[in-house]
C-alpha cells in the first residue's frame, strides 16, 4: 500500500465530546479520537464536577457533612446517606432502632424507583425518544411526594442521622406508597409495551456495548452493570446490611451482557425493590426511630472501617478513618459511578458514535458522584 | 461597591418596534440544554409533566448555545468548568440573559468554605446574572418564578399575578 | 398591446405568488405550535397556553425573537455558503407549491410534468444542508452534513421507484391529471387502487416511510440528532438564518404531505363521492402531518447503519417489486 | 473463594519485605501484625494486609488469581509520622468477602509501583490518588490529573494543603 493511501486511511480527528453535550448528562467531556464515525480512542476527561467532598468531610463535624451526602449522587440521595450514617455507626458502636432500619430499606428502595425511572427516561433521551422521559418523571414526582412527606426534600434527602431517621413515618406515607406501587405495577405493562418490544429500541440495544463479566470485575463495575454481565453479586445479598436479610428478594441477572441486559436488570429491579417495600411495610415493627444516647458532638474511637451499600448504581463505599477527633481523619467515598465510566476508554474503542453513547447512556452515570 | 455607570439613551428610538420586540422575546425563552449538577434534574423536573414550563413557551431547550436564548447556570462550577462556562456564555448571540438557579451558582452554596480550591463562588464571578433562584435546589415552582422574573425584566411589566404563600 | 386577459393573469399571479408566500410560511410557523401541542398532548402535559390563547401566538413570538436575534459567523467558517445555505433550503420548498394542485380549480400552475419538478426541487434541499453543515466548520456539522447526503440518496430510490410505479398505472406526471383519475370515493384512490397493482397499500406505506426520511424527521434524524450530534448541521445557525432550517423542515414536510395526498389519496376527493373540494385535500394533508408528528414524538431515532439497512435491504426490494409487478399487471389486464 | 485462605500467601509477600524497610522512615512505629483477619460486621473487611510498598503488585497477583474485584484506592496522609498509607480495597463478587491491603510510603519520596497493569481500573483510582495526594505511581500509563484542573500542581488531601 502507497504512503499516501495509508495516510488517507489513517485519517482520524480530535472530537470533544463535552463538557456541556445533550448526551453526557451533565458536564463530562469525552476526547474522542475518530475514523469518521468509528471511535479510535475515547478517553473521558473527568473533574469538571469535582465538588470537594472528601476535603469536606475532614473539615467539618461528622454530623455536618450529612447535608452533603444528598448532594453527591443526587439522583439517589438515600443511599449515600445509608452508606456514610452506616460507616459511621459502624465505627461508633451505635445500634439502630429496627424500625429506623425498616424505613431506611423503604425510602431507599422508594429512591432506587425514582432513580432508576429516570434513568430510563435519560436513557431514551439519549437514543432520541423523548416522550418516555415525560411518563417517568410522571411516576418519579409521585415518589418525590412521598419522600417528600417524610425527609422534607425532593432531591437532596439528608434524612438518616447517627442511630435512626431524623422523622417517623405515618400511615398517610404507607397508604400512599401502597397506592404508588399498584399504580405503577399497572403502568408497568405500559413501558414494556412502548419500550421493550419498541423494535427501533431493541435494535439499538440489543448486542451494543458488550461488557464482559472479566472487565467489570478487572474495572470494579458493579450494580447493574455487573448484574447485566451475569455475575449476580449484590451488596444486599453478599454483605448484608440493615434489614434485608428479613425480605424475600431476588437479585436479577442476565447473561447478554449488553445494554439490553443493563435494561433489563433495571427493570426488573424496579419490580424487585416495590416486592420489598410491601414486604417492610408489612412487617414494620413499632417503636423508636432513633437510637437512644446518641452524644450531640460525635467522637469515634481512633480506626478505621469500611461501610458499603448497594447503591441504585452499585456499590458505594465508605472507608472512614478516624483518630478520635470529632471530625474525621479521612473520609474516602467510593462512587459506583468512577468504577463504571473508567471500563468506557476499554469498551467503546471500535464502537459506532451512536453506539457508544448507548453504552454510556447504558452506564447511568451521575458526573457530580463520579467527580465527587 | 462598582460605580453605576449612566448609560446615555440612544439618538433614534424604535419604540413601538422595541416593545413588540421584547414582547416576543419575553414570550419565547429558548434555554440551553445545560445541567451542572443536583438543580439540572429540578430543571428537567421543571420541563416535565407536572410544572410543565412550556405552558409560557419556553420548553425548546436548544443543544447548541447558538440558538439559546438564556442559559440557566444549575449547579456547581468548578474551577475547571469555569473556562467551558465562559465560552458558552460568549458563543450565545445577543440579545442574551443569565438565570442563577440554585446557592452553588449564585455563592457556592454548601460548597463554600474557607479553603476551598475546586468552585467558582458564584457565576457572576464569570458573566453577569439577571435572575438569581435561590435554593438547593430551588423547587421547580421557584424556577417558573425565576423564569417568569425574566419575562418581567425583559417586558418591563408583568402580565402573571404573584402566588401569595398562604 | 396590453390586452385585459393579460393584466387578469398577471393580478392572478401576483395573488398566487402572495397567496402562496403566506400559506406556505403560516403553515410552517403553526406546524411548529401543532408539534409542541401534539408534544404535550402525547406526554400528559398542557404545552404552550399562556401566550395568546391556546398559545396561539407562540409562533409569531418565535419568529419575531429569531428577527431580532444576533446571527453569529463562526471562525473559520466559508461566509457565502454558510449565509447562503438556509436560503437555499428554504426555496426548493416554495417552488414545489408552485405546482400543486389543491383544488379542482386552485393551482397556480397545471405543469405536464409537474410531478418530475416537485421531485427535482426536492433533491435541492439536502444539498443545501450539505452546504450548510460543511460551511460551519464544525465537527458534528460535518459528520451531520456527511449523513445526511447518505440518506437522503438511500431513500431517494425507494421513493422514486414507489412514484414511478405509480406513474404507470396514471400514465402522466400532471398532478391534476393523476387526481382526477381518482375521483369517486376512497375505493378509486391509488392507494386502494388493487387492480392497478396488488401492492399499492404497501408503496403507501413506503412512500410514508421515505417521506419521513427525506424530510429528516423522527425516527430519522440524522441531521438534527440532538443527543449525538448536539444540533447537527445546524449547530453554528443562529437567529433567523436558525429559523429558515426550522421553517423549511416544515415546508418540507407540507409538500410531502400534499404529494402523498395528491398521489395516494385521491387529493380533493371526497371520500364518499359527496362534495369535494379544498377542504377535504386540507383534511387529508393535515392528517398526514399530524401521522408524521405524532410518529416523532413515539419512537426513538435509529441508528445510521439501521437506516440504511432498511432503505437497502427492505425497502428497495418491495419497491422493485412492486414496480415489477406493476408493469406485469398492467400489460397482462389493461 | 474464603478470604482467610489467601492469608498464608500474603503472609509470604509481606515477610518478604521485613528485611527492607521503606526508605527514609526510620521504624517510626513498632512491626505491624501484617495479616490480620477480622469480623466484617465490625470493620467491614475479612482480611486486612499490611504489605511494604515494593510487594504491593505481588499482592495484587494474588488476589488477581483468586478472582477478587478491586474496588477502590485511596491514600491517607499521617502528617506525624511523616507518612502516607495508599489502601486498597478488593471484593470478591461470588462470596461478597473484602480484603483490604495497606502499605505505607515516605511523605518525602512518596513512590509507588502501579498496578494498573493488572487491574485496568486501578488506572483511574491512581490517578485520583495523585491529585489528592501526591504519590507517584512508577509505570502508570498516564499519569496527569483526572479530578482536579489539567495544570494543577496542588495536591488537596494532604493535611498541610492550604488553598
Amino acid at each position: 500500500m502507497s504512503i499516501e493511501a495509508q495516510s488517507i486511511l489513517n485519517e482520524t480527528f480530535v472530537l470533544n465530546l463535552g463538557p456541556q453535550h445533550p448526551a453526557t448528562h451533565g458536564v463530562l467531556r469525552v476526547k474522542l479520537t475518530m475514523d469518521g464515525e468509528y471511535i479510535m480512542d475515547a478517553d473521558p476527561v473527568i473533574g469538571y464536577g469535582h465538588r470537594m467532598h472528601e476535603k469536606m468531610g475532614e473539615n467539618r463535624s461528622y454530623a455536618k457533612f450529612l447535608p452533603n451526602t444528598g448532594r453527591m449522587d443526587y439522583i439517589a440521595a438515600l443511599f449515600n446517606g445509608h452508606g456514610y450514617v452506616g460507616a459511621v455507626e459502624r465505627l461508633a458502636g451505635i445500634t439502630v432502632p429496627e424500625r429506623a432500619e425498616y424505613i431506611r430499606v423503604i425510602t431507599s428502595e422508594l429512591n432506587r424507583i425514582s432513580s432508576h425511572l429516570l434513568w430510563l427516561g435519560a436513557f431514551l433521551v439519549d437514543l432520541g425518544g423523548f416522550t418516555p422521559l415525560l411518563y417517568c418523571f410522571d411516576d418519579r414526582e409521585q415518589i418525590l411526594d412521598l419522600l417528600e412527606s417524610v425527609t422534607g426534600s425532593r432531591l437532596t434527602f439528608c434524612y438518616y442521622r447517627f442511630g435512626g431517621v431524623s422523622s417517623d413515618i405515618d400511615e398517610n406515607f404507607a397508604a400512599g406508597t401502597r397506592t404508588f406501587i399498584s399504580r405503577l405495577r399497572s403502568r408497568m405493562p405500559m413501558y414494556d409495551g412502548f419500550v421493550t418490544k419498541n423494535i427501533i429500541f431493541r435494535k439499538r440495544v440489543e448486542g451494543i456495548g458488550p461488557i464482559s463479566a472479566e472487565v467489570c470485575r478487572k474495572y470494579g463495575a458493579t450494580g447493574p452493570v455487573i448484574r447485566g454481565s451475569g455475575v449476580a453479586y449484590d451488596v444486599r445479598k453478599s454483605e448484608p446490611y440493615s434489614v434485608y436479610p428479613k425480605f424475600n428478594f431476588d437479585i436479577p441477572v442476565y447473561h447478554e451482557c449488553d445494554s439490553m441486559a443493563r435494561y433489563k436488570v433495571r427493570i426488573e429491579e424496579m419490580v424487585q425493590s416495590m416486592r420489598i417495600i410491601e414486604q417492610a411495610l408489612d412487617t414494620l415493627p413499632l417503636g423508636p426511630v432513633m437510637a437512644e444516647k446518641v452524644p450531640r458532638t460525635l467522637k469515634p474511637a481512633k480506626g478505621d472501617c469500611y461501610y458499603n451499600v448497594e447503591s441504585a448504581r452499585g456499590s458505594f463505599g465508605v472507608r472512614l478513618v478516624s483518630d478520635g477527633s470529632e471530625n474525621a481523619y479521612r473520609l474516602k467515598l467510593r462512587s459506583p459511578c468512577f468504577s463504571n465510566m473508567s471500563l468506557f476508554r476499554e469498551c467503546s474503542a471500535g464502537m459506532l458514535l451512536p453506539d457508544a453513547l448507548a453504552l454510556m447512556g447504558s452506564l447511568d452515570l451521575v458526573i457530580p458522584d463520579m467527580d465527587r | 461597591m462598582e460605580k453605576q455607570v449612566e448609560v446615555p439613551p440612544g439618538l433614534i428610538h424604535f419604540a413601538m418596534l422595541d416593545d413588540v420586540l421584547n414582547l416576543a422575546r419575553a414570550n419565547s425563552l429558548w434555554p440551553m440544554t445545560f445541567g451542572l449538577a443536583c438543580c439540572a434534574i429540578e430543571m428537567m423536573a421543571t420541563g416535565a409533566s407536572r410544572f410543565d414550563m412550556s405552558r409560557f413557551g419556553c420548553e425548546v431547550f436548544r443543544p447548541s448555545p447558538r440558538q439559546s436564548d438564556f442559559m440557566i447556570v444549575c449547579g456547581t462550577i468548578s474551577r475547571k468548568m469555569a473556562p467551558a462556562v465562559i465560552t458558552l456564555y460568549d458563543q450565545m448571540p445577543e440579545p442574551k440573559w443569565v438565570l442563577a438557579m440554585g446557592n452553588c451558582a449564585i455563592s457556592g452554596g454548601p460548597f463554600k468554605f474557607p479553603g476551598q480550591y475546586g468552585i467558582v463562588e458564584g457565576v457572576d464571578q464569570l458573566f453577569p446574572v439577571d435572575v438569581y433562584v435561590p435554593g438547593c435546589p430551588p423547587r421547580p415552582e421557584a424556577l417558573i418564578e425565576g423564569i417568569l422574573k425574566l419575562e418581567e425584566k425583559i417586558r418591563g411589566k408583568r402580565c402573571y399575578p404573584i402566588v401569595e404563600a398562604q | 398591446m396590453i390586452s385585459s386577459d393579460m393584466i387578469m393573469e398577471l393580478v392572478r399571479l401576483i395573488l398566487y405568488v402572495v397567496g402562496f408566500l403566506a400559506f406556505a410560511l403560516f403553515n410552517a410557523a403553526y406546524l411548529t405550535l401543532v408539534e409542541r401541542k401534539v408534544a404535550s398532548w402525547s406526554q400528559l402535559r398542557p404545552g404552550p397556553i399562556e401566550v395568546g390563547t391556546w398559545g396561539l401566538l407562540q409562533p409569531v413570538a418565535d419568529g419575531l425573537k429569531l428577527l431580532g436575534k444576533q446571527i453569529l459567523t463562526p471562525e473559520g467558517a466559508d461566509l457565502i455558503l454558510f449565509k447562503l445555505a438556509p436560503v437555499m433550503v428554504v426555496v426548493p420548498g416554495i417552488l414545489c407549491l408552485v405546482t400543486l394542485p389543491f383544488s379542482d380549480t386552485i393551482a397556480p400552475r397545471n405543469f405536464n410534468l409537474g410531478l418530475l419538478m416537485i421531485f427535482s426541487f426536492g433533491a435541492i434541499g439536502v444539498f443545501a444542508i450539505l452546504l450548510g453543515g460543511w460551511a460551519s466548520n464544525n465537527k458534528y456539522s460535518s459528520i451531520a452534513a456527511a449523513r445526511v447526503v447518505a440518506q437522503n440518496i438511500a431513500y431517494e430510490i425507494p421513493m422514486l421507484l414507489v412514484v414511478i410505479s405509480l406513474v404507470f398505472v396514471s400514465r402522466t406526471f400532471n398532478l391534476h391529471t393523476i387526481v382526477d383519475q381518482q375521483m369517486g370515493g376512497f375505493w378509486h384512490w391509488n392507494v386502494l387502487n388493487l387492480k392497478a397493482s396488488l401492492m399499492m397499500p404497501v408503496a403507501f406505506l413506503i412512500y410514508f416511510i421515505c417521506m419521513l426520511a427525506e424530510t429528516n424527521r423522527a425516527p430519522f434524524d440524522m441531521v438534527e440528532a440532538e443527543s449525538e450530534l448536539v444540533a447537527g448541521a445546524f449547530t453554528e445557525y443562529s437567529g433567523m438564518g436558525f429559523g429558515l432550517f426550522f421553517v423549511a423542515e416544515y415546508l418540507n414536510i407540507m409538500v410531502g404531505c400534499c404529494v402523498g395526498t395528491i398521489l395516494f389519496l385521491g387529493g380533493w376527493d371526497c371520500p364518499f363521492g359527496l362534495l369535494p373540494g379544498l377542504h377535504w385535500f386540507l383534511i387529508k394533508m393535515y392528517a398526514l402531518c399530524f401521522a408524521v408528528i405524532w410518529v416523532r414524538w413515539s419512537f426513538p431515532r435509529t441508528q445510521f447503519y439501521g437506516l440504511l439497512n432498511l432503505s437497502w435491504k427492505i425497502l428497495i426490494p418491495f419497491a422493485l417489486a412492486n414496480l415489477v409487478l406493476t408493469a406485469l399487471m398492467l400489460k397482462l389486464f389493461h | 473463594m474464603k478470604a482467610f485462605l489467601l492469608k498464608s500467601k500474603f503472609e509470604v509477600i509481606a515477610l518478604q519485605g521485613i528485611p527492607a524497610p521503606v526508605a527514609g522512615v526510620e521504624t517510626a512505629t513498632a512491626p505491624l501484625p501484617l495479616v490480620i483477619e477480622m469480623e466484617h460486621a465490625a470493620r467491614g473487611t475479612n482480611l486486612d494486609v499490611t504489605v511494604p510498598a515494593e510487594r504491593v503488585v505481588d499482592a495484587a497477583k494474588i488476589l488477581d488469581d483468586a478472582k477478587f474485584m478491586i474496588e477502590a484506592i485511596t491514600g491517607v496522609d499521617w502528617l506525624a509520622d511523616r507518612q502516607l498509607e495508599v489502601v486498597y480495597d478488593f471484593t470478591h463478587a461470588a462470596s461478597g468477602e473484602r480484603v483490604t491491603v495497606r502499605t505505607r510510603i515516605s511523605r518525602d519520596q512518596p513512590k509507588l509501583p502501579t498496578i494498573s497493569h493488572i487491574y485496568g481500573g486501578a488506572n483511574w483510582h491512581e490517578r485520583e490518588t495523585h491529585d489528592f495526594f501526591g504519590i507517584i505511581f512508577t509505570g502508570h500509563p498516564q499519569l496527569i490529573p483526572l479530578l482536579l484542573p489539567e495544570d494543577a500542581r496542588f495536591h488537596p488531601l494532604r493535611k498541610d494543603f492550604t488553598a
